[in-house]
């Protein structure tokens, strides 16, 4: 047996003992109490997984916002990672491997499992207690409840608390370093290099850390995680292990981003190349806070966070900071925008430039605040008094959030408008690769400045982007009023005049329909000479595609065309839709983007439905389309 | 907000008045309101440009259109907030809010009380007219029970609130009252909130002539203000009545009025007391029990929220430099 | 000359001297100064008409919010009557006879005076500072600028001075009596009693008023209406008079209503039918305080107003009302219901009998307050967050206020839902004359309370409506919890579970879109054989349906449905859309309806769209669908 | 609300304990507070029926789905005026509103202070544990300055403010704060809450062992406690320390601490005073500066808020009849 202080012993090398199977992808599900830690053992996988080159998609799966007792399915905490050596998009639908620390988290994931997969369970974990709190009536390890799947049952906290003895750790402290045991169990089985998580046990408990007296729960960790790896390799657990090669991803340096991390990216590159500094006013939100929390760490960007008392506070300040020359920015979910949307509207009568972000989670009202859900796209669009259109837009995946960000402050910079942007909370907590972009790569963002003039018009409009001139209060010369009144063209003082409104109206929709012109054109992916044409939007696009890809694959024709812009629409999705024989939106709701696209172009466009909290799974939706298209035949 | 860059030629009260129609009824109180306001900016050597006029819904909160500042006439209840927004993204303006009694008291109490807790630098002008005017006559928070309005033909059974109490109780550190009938008073408390550091709040007891006409007169008016106004002022015993023969004195923690007190009974104003009880026992005296105090109740100074704010940037910035390379590429990286 | 005191002398007898003229309709319009009392005059002519048994349509126009300075158009208040021996649905596009009171209510005015129509001016009202302040720099009484009018000048002040003196009112009180004189005017030019002024004029400030111990004031009114309608009589003022034929109108008991009293009568019409007493929260707002200060007179029906601080505070207090037993209501306009959102996505969640009423105005943000429009469509389908469905229905005219709001409860308490009921300024300040319903003729609205059970389910739901059960807080037996967060089916508990979010969102859908049974099927008007179906909402109906007339009787083609039912719409109606070659939906907004009807229905629709503050004008309105029918053929 | 129809068997804590599964932190202090409550209500002689749990948003706000009685867990904030509607609708029914120092205090702020204005007949506990609990631990508006927390790595700059302090700027009758670890103290307190006629504000001091664990430890922790909370009984001596040693004491308007003090200097409580002065300078006395006071500050009766609101509907029923035929046909009428 390796000494467990060498990194070395368990680094990646495979053992000749047991035979290594060559595999394309592979799914991981670790689940356990809240308490087991799991979440940081699926990131320590992860980490692994991605530095080795793999592709991946992850998707952690929180217990819901209420704390619930240990030992309970409500409890249960989980974290999928799916890792490949081609390109993936999605995290998974059945699952290869389930680990389940406890008896709840079994059952609240076993139906996931695929038929034939590995089950890890540890059986300290499956006592009388864990059983009943699990609402078990008997044990699921007996009676064959498991049978058609390869159950492997390790006393996995037993033998933790065994390895670390030599560290003088005892009881719960010493318990709770099964998480890395399990982790090593898995690093053998998928073959994957240890030195990350060596170093980060490091880093976190290390000499150089607070715990520099305490040189045994970094020792402890580290044990525990060789005495997995090792008990894996050496006891006959599994019949063989398995390799998963790198994935030929495009050249050049990655980094693991969740959608919400690169949002928080993507408005401090808009801050800075736009040289507007960001003033972010907030309430916190699930799943939306983490994006505030990502930008009051980055105050030397000159970021302005601001927690208000509400929602509609934390609007109304950004609008007035943006009419103070900042770039004004709020994000929320759905119970948020309803607060926000009076002060929004101001922002679109006011001509400011703010961008307000929805991550969007199941509704309505408090609804299912730690599931996923499309279903804010239509409030977004329309929930405002009187004809009140802004730009709307939505990212397709984790890192897709940094683009869209970006172009959502670029958007509002250049046309003097709030911007809606839409994300979901399984895009904005699920990680995935990224290449990381070089700054100067980014499009520049300009913006033009008032300067004083002699009979200062702050509706004016410049003649191709309509937008109307920023005047900086502070600025000599420029003194001028503003608010929520209709107001007159060019002079923008208070107007009740009919033909003015009317005008108005029109001016602010045109400028809002022009932003098509500056948007890239549809593009069409899979089979295009299919006569199934699949549209999806938002956080979607990872299961679609793959499912499509699939279909294509199969000889099932479909085209798919993915929207990022649903206001304006592209100028080219008109004639798009017209070429195909039927169109079909699956989407996390109950039909928002269909009645959009039917209403606004007039044809018939059908709808596949689905609200349960959590993304597509890509084997449903293959058979959905298999049938329509079958049908279409 | 700086005084450095005070313009060329000094400002006068003129500089301050926009071409646009003032347009409240005759002889509302609002329009004595605006001359005050008019007439004490050019006396703060603040460049036009600096200050700010935010206001929410309401006949009062058209008061932006009439100043040739920067103004914004946002959405009801909203202006402190929107307020704070203004002067968080440029510390260096002179931010002043302008609100109604329902504007300020009614759908916007959360920020008020808010603007007020953090110590926003805003310079917050309530006009208290008891009513609410812009939507034709409703009672509002600080109406009398009873007042019959066409929202309660019955007369309204709410109990008012006092806006400097409630101030108060969020810990404002600059709490005042002045009337419209008085432009003088006005000018003098009003400077006095523009040269406070921190928010300030200025109630001002403001008559409408169409739907609340005389609210405040039993108080206020000509001839009955001796003898029911007190007027508070640093260091000042507080006595009132036509030849100050009346003096408020303290009973246990009870304020209560005295005739003709000796000098050393009456009740000394000390509005730079850390400790607020003074101030809020003083906004609890009311009509027709006690004087009603006009003046400067409280005037103590809080840490500025917007300076401890922009503190943690500054500090942020000497420590690190803003970019985004480094940024993109912190923590695990790995290259393919 | 008759002795002022005798109303016979004034009442409608008419006058040898004079040729009378028979004539259909005519529209009239009194405008002058805010002070000038124009909506008393309009009223009290409106009434006279009535009484006399004409169909009419009125419409006051006020001036905005904010109190104008006298004399200036800004301040300028109008109040239009259109009445007619036959049928009519509109207050009239252009004016038979403007009064200006003074030269910015010419100004304000005079555009929609016909060509050849009759202009009665103030000449008091025309000095050098009334041409000042309404900015003319010539008298418009001079060179020719009103050629084409049959202008008639009086120093109607100067003559009401004279008439009232001997009352011993002077100056500006006797001024104020200006208005009576024109109506006395007025009166005889159409040959209208007088009886109901004059009674008027003795319960206001008659023995039995307040006023009883000023005798000179009515006195002093009934003079300036006696000496207008003599003035008119003897002066050669007109060359002719009119008379308009009482109209025969169905045979029954008639007032006067508009749209925000009718809508007060409907509610509490409800409130009787079905034995819940009404909790009105509500927070004032153009255009509809005026229902709650029509509720909070009549407490005698049980009703409870409360006036809350805010909208939010307002929705919540009629959720927990409703929770509690009582038929919750409120009203708002267009920034109310974006604050009431998400508070009335909790009753949807819930599932609760409330009524929302949005009397919609010009927008977006504080917009036009008190001007019309009906860009709240979407806000109130669309904007809540997540699959909020709620039943949304529109008033077609004042009178339709009263039949919509007691719909609107019915369908609240059997569906047990949010209702939102669309109005507009329009129609809430618009009266016309109302057939007085007997009550027992009004459909019953029966009402179910949940009974103790053993194991009571508080989302079990009626087979029929899918309305799930009231049980009233202090009913023994009957504690339950409910709240925001998704619920289990049948036990209303929390819930997670994937499956069960999903079909508790389809049971939520299910349930409204179910009301199309319990509706009336959609009617078609005009000519059905035609290639044009026009379909419009809500207050547009009396426009519409005119201009629709009209082009059937010039030989124009077109059919109109006007709906009334927005969600669900009636289930016939996709098929009377599918049998016309062209559908269009003229709206007072960008083209909302039309989103939703190609949105629903798959097919190309087309708008015909204006946001002025205003109707629509038939003539406007015969000119496009003319245009529209000749295109297609 | 009304106590006449009592049910047959008296009731026990476990009649009000509903069948859901609690779901707080092991070691939260909202169990203690479940179980005080528990224990109070079937002491008041109300049959259970008639009790009505309305929440807003937050771990505390969950209370409700854990008592057999009628509750509703609104939004976020929301929870007074949801249940002043209920109070309305049914002035029988003894409603509870349970609420945090977030969604009392910031979202909240500005139904709970008119709810208190109004004086509606809620009896409100606030559940303070310094932190936005449920959200994962940012800091709230009773956050003390400085506070690291998700949202403010640097520290929070916001001035915080007492709910007690802001309930009495809102003119509340009855205020009164208990602490989480003292399950008998909270009874005496909430049930004096529920007799008391009209709203009722009770704030309990409660730890969040995640988020903002021991933040109440230095004045109301086993060790400290003694020399650190003083017991404020109406016509006690508010005397504190271990011995008793130490008092309060007044100086001017001012309260402060005196060691061994004689009985005649020692501030007497009085919860009775019609005036709020004394029950505000006691809810600014804070840690470390003061000992913090725990008990009833305030309890003084002011008009119901239901009972005005139905007292009109009832006069105006005595007037007239509910008659629709007479609504419709009132005012000018004709006949075709
Ligand atoms: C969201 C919203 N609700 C309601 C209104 C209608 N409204 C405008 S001003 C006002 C109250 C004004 O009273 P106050 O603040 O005292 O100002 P005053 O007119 O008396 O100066 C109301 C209810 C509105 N404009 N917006
Ligand atoms: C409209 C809205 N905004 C934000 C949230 C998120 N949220 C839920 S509870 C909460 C704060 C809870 O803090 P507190 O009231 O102190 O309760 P605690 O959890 O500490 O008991 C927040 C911000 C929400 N649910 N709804
Ligand atoms: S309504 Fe009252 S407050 Fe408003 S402008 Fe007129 S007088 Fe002034
Ligand atoms: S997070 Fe804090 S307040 Fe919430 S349940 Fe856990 S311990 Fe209690
Ligand atoms: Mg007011
Ligand atoms: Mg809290």
């Amino acid at each position: 047996m390796v000494s467990p202080s060498s990194p070395a012993a368990v680094s990646g090398g495979s053992s000749p003992e047991k035979p290594i199977e060559e595999v394309e992808s592979v799914t991981i599900r670790f689940a356990g109490d809240s308490g087991d830690g799991m979440q940081l053992t699926g990131t320590q996988f992860t980490d692994a997984s991605a530095i080795f080159g793999n592709d991946l998609a992850t998707m952690p799966d929180f217990p819901a916002e209420i704390r619930a007792p240990a030992g309970t399915v409500a409890g249960v905490s989980a974290f999928q990672i799916h890792f490949s050596s081609h390109e993936i998009k999605t995290p998974g639908d059945d699952l290869d491997v389930l680990v389940a620390m406890n008896a709840a988290a079994l059952k609240a994931n076993i139906a996931d499992l695929d038929v034939g997969g590995i089950l890890v369970v540890d059986l300290a974990g499956f006592g009388e207690k864990d059983l009943e709190k699990a609402e078990y009536t008997e044990s699921p390890l007996r009676h064959g409840a498991l049978d058609g799947y390869r159950v492997i049952e390790v006393d996995i906290t037993g033998l933790t608390v065994r390895a670390v003895e030599h560290t003088g750790l005892k009881g719960r402290a010493a318990e709770l370093c099964k998480n890395f045991f399990t982790l090593g169990m898995m690093f053998w089985l998928y073959d994957r290099p240890a030195e990350h998580t060596l170093n980060w046990i490091d880093s976190k408990f290390g000499p150089k850390t607070k715990y520099k007296d305490k040189p045994e729960i970094a020792e402890a960790n580290r044990a525990a995680l060789t005495a997995g790896y090792n008990y894996a390799e050496t006891v006959e657990l599994f019949s063989s292990h398995y390799r998963v090669k790198k994935a030929d991803l495009p050249a050049g340096k990655y980094r693991k981003i969740s959608g919400n991390e690169a949002a928080v990216f993507g408005l401090l590159a808009a801050s800075r190349k736009s040289g507007r500094d960001i003033m972010y006013g907030s309430y916190p939100i699930t799943p939306a806070s983490d994006i505030l929390h990502g930008l009051s760490r980055q105050k030397h960007f000159g970021v302005l966070t601001f927690q208000a008392e509400d929602e509609i506070a934390a609007m109304a300040s950004v609008v007035g900071a943006a009419w103070t020359g900042a770039l004004g920015i709020t994000a929320t979910s759905g119970p948020g925008i309803c607060l926000k949307s009076e002060a929004m509207n101001l922002a679109v009568m006011a001509e400011l430039p703010v961008v307000v972000i929805d991550v969007q989670r199941g509704g309505p009202s408090t609804g299912l605040p730690t599931k996923t859900e499309q279903s804010d796209l239509l409030l977004n669009l329309y929930g405002r008094s009187g004809d009140s259109p802004v730009p709307v837009i939505a990212a397709k995946s984790p890192s897709d959030c940094f683009d869209m960000a970006y172009e959502a402050c670029r958007l509002a910079l250049k046309y003097m408008t709030p911007v809606a942007l839409l994300t979901d909370g399984y895009i904005a907590n699920g990680s995935e690769p990224w290449l990381i972009p070089a700054p100067e790569s980014l499009p520049p963002i300009p913006v033009k400045l008032a300067e004083p003039v002699a009979d200062f018009q702050p509706y004016s409009r410049d003649p191709e982007t309509l937008a109307r001139p920023w005047a900086l209060p502070g600025t000599p010369g420029l003194e001028h009023r503003i608010g929520g009144l209709e107001k007159a063209q060019q002079s923008g003082r208070i107007s009740y005049d009919p033909g003015n409104h009317d005008a108005m109206t029109r001016e602010r929709a045109a400028k809002i329909a022009g932003i098509a012109k500056d948007i890239p054109a549809q593009a069409v992916e899979g089979d295009t000479s299919a006569d199934l044409l699949v549209v999806s939007w938002g956080g979607t696009y990872g299961t679609v595609s793959t499912a499509i890809s699939d279909c294509n694959r199969n000889g099932i024709k479909v085209a798919h065309a993915h929207l990022q812009y649903i206001n304006p629409f592209p100028v080219n999705l008109g004639e798009i839709l017209g070429a195909y024989k039927k169109v079909v939106v699956p989407e996390l709701n109950m039909g928002q983007l269909r009645l959009v696209l039917s209403g606004t172009f007039g044809i018939p466009v059908e709808g596949i439905n689905l609200v349960r909290g959590k993304p597509f799974r890509v084997s449903w939706l293959v058979d959905k389309f298999q049938r329509i298209v079958k049908a279409i035949a | 907000m700086s005084t450095v860059d005070t313009p060329s030629a000094p400002l006068t009260r003129k500089d301050f008045a926009s071409p646009v129609a003032v347009r409240w009824c005759p002889g509302c109180g609002d329009y004595s309101i605006l001359a005050a306001v008019q007439g004490v900016l050019p006396t703060l050597g603040i460049p036009r440009e600096k200050f700010v006029f935010v206001s929410g819904i309401g006949c009062s909160s058209r008061f932006p259109y009439y100043m040739n500042t920067y103004g914004f006439h946002t959405i009801h209840g909203r202006a402190p907030a929107v307020a704070t927004g203004v002067k968080l993204a440029n510390p260096d303006l002179q931010v002043w809010v302008i609100t109604g009694d329902g504007d300020a008291l009614s759908i916007g109490g959360n920020h008020f009380l808010h603007a007020l807790r953090r110590n926003v630098d805003l310079k917050i002008i309530l006009f208290n007219n008891r009513i609410y005017g812009l939507t034709k006559g409703q009672y509002s928070p600080t109406s009398a029970v009873g007042t019959v309005s066409p929202s309660t033909p019955f007369g309204s059974v709410d109990q008012p609130l006092s806006p400097l109490s409630l101030a108060l109780g969020a810990e404002a550190g600059f709490v005042a009252r002045t009337s419209d009938n008085d432009v003088k008073h006005m000018g003098e408390v009003l400077a006095a909130a523009a040269a406070h550091k921190g928010s300030a709040l200025v109630e001002v007891l403001q008559n409408c002539v169409i739907f609340a006409d005389k609210v405040h007169d039993p108080y206020y008016g000509r001839q009955t203000k001796a003898d029911n106004l007190v007027y508070l002022e640093h260091g000042k015993p507080m006595r009132f009545g036509k030849e100050l023969e009346k003096g408020l004195v303290l009973n246990g923690m009870k304020i209560e009025t005295k005739a003709n007190p000796s000098d050393s009974e009456v009740l000394v104003h000390d509005a730079k007391a850390t400790d607020s009880t003074l101030a809020f026992a003083l906004s609890h005296l009311s009509h027709p029990d006690h004087p009603v105090p006009v003046g400067i109740f409280r005037a103590v100074e809080r840490p500025l929220f917007h300076e401890a704010a922009h503190a943690q940037v500054k500090a942020a910035r000497a420590k690190a430099e803003p970019d985004l390379g480094k940024l993109f590429n912190s923590g695990s990286t790995w290259t393919v």
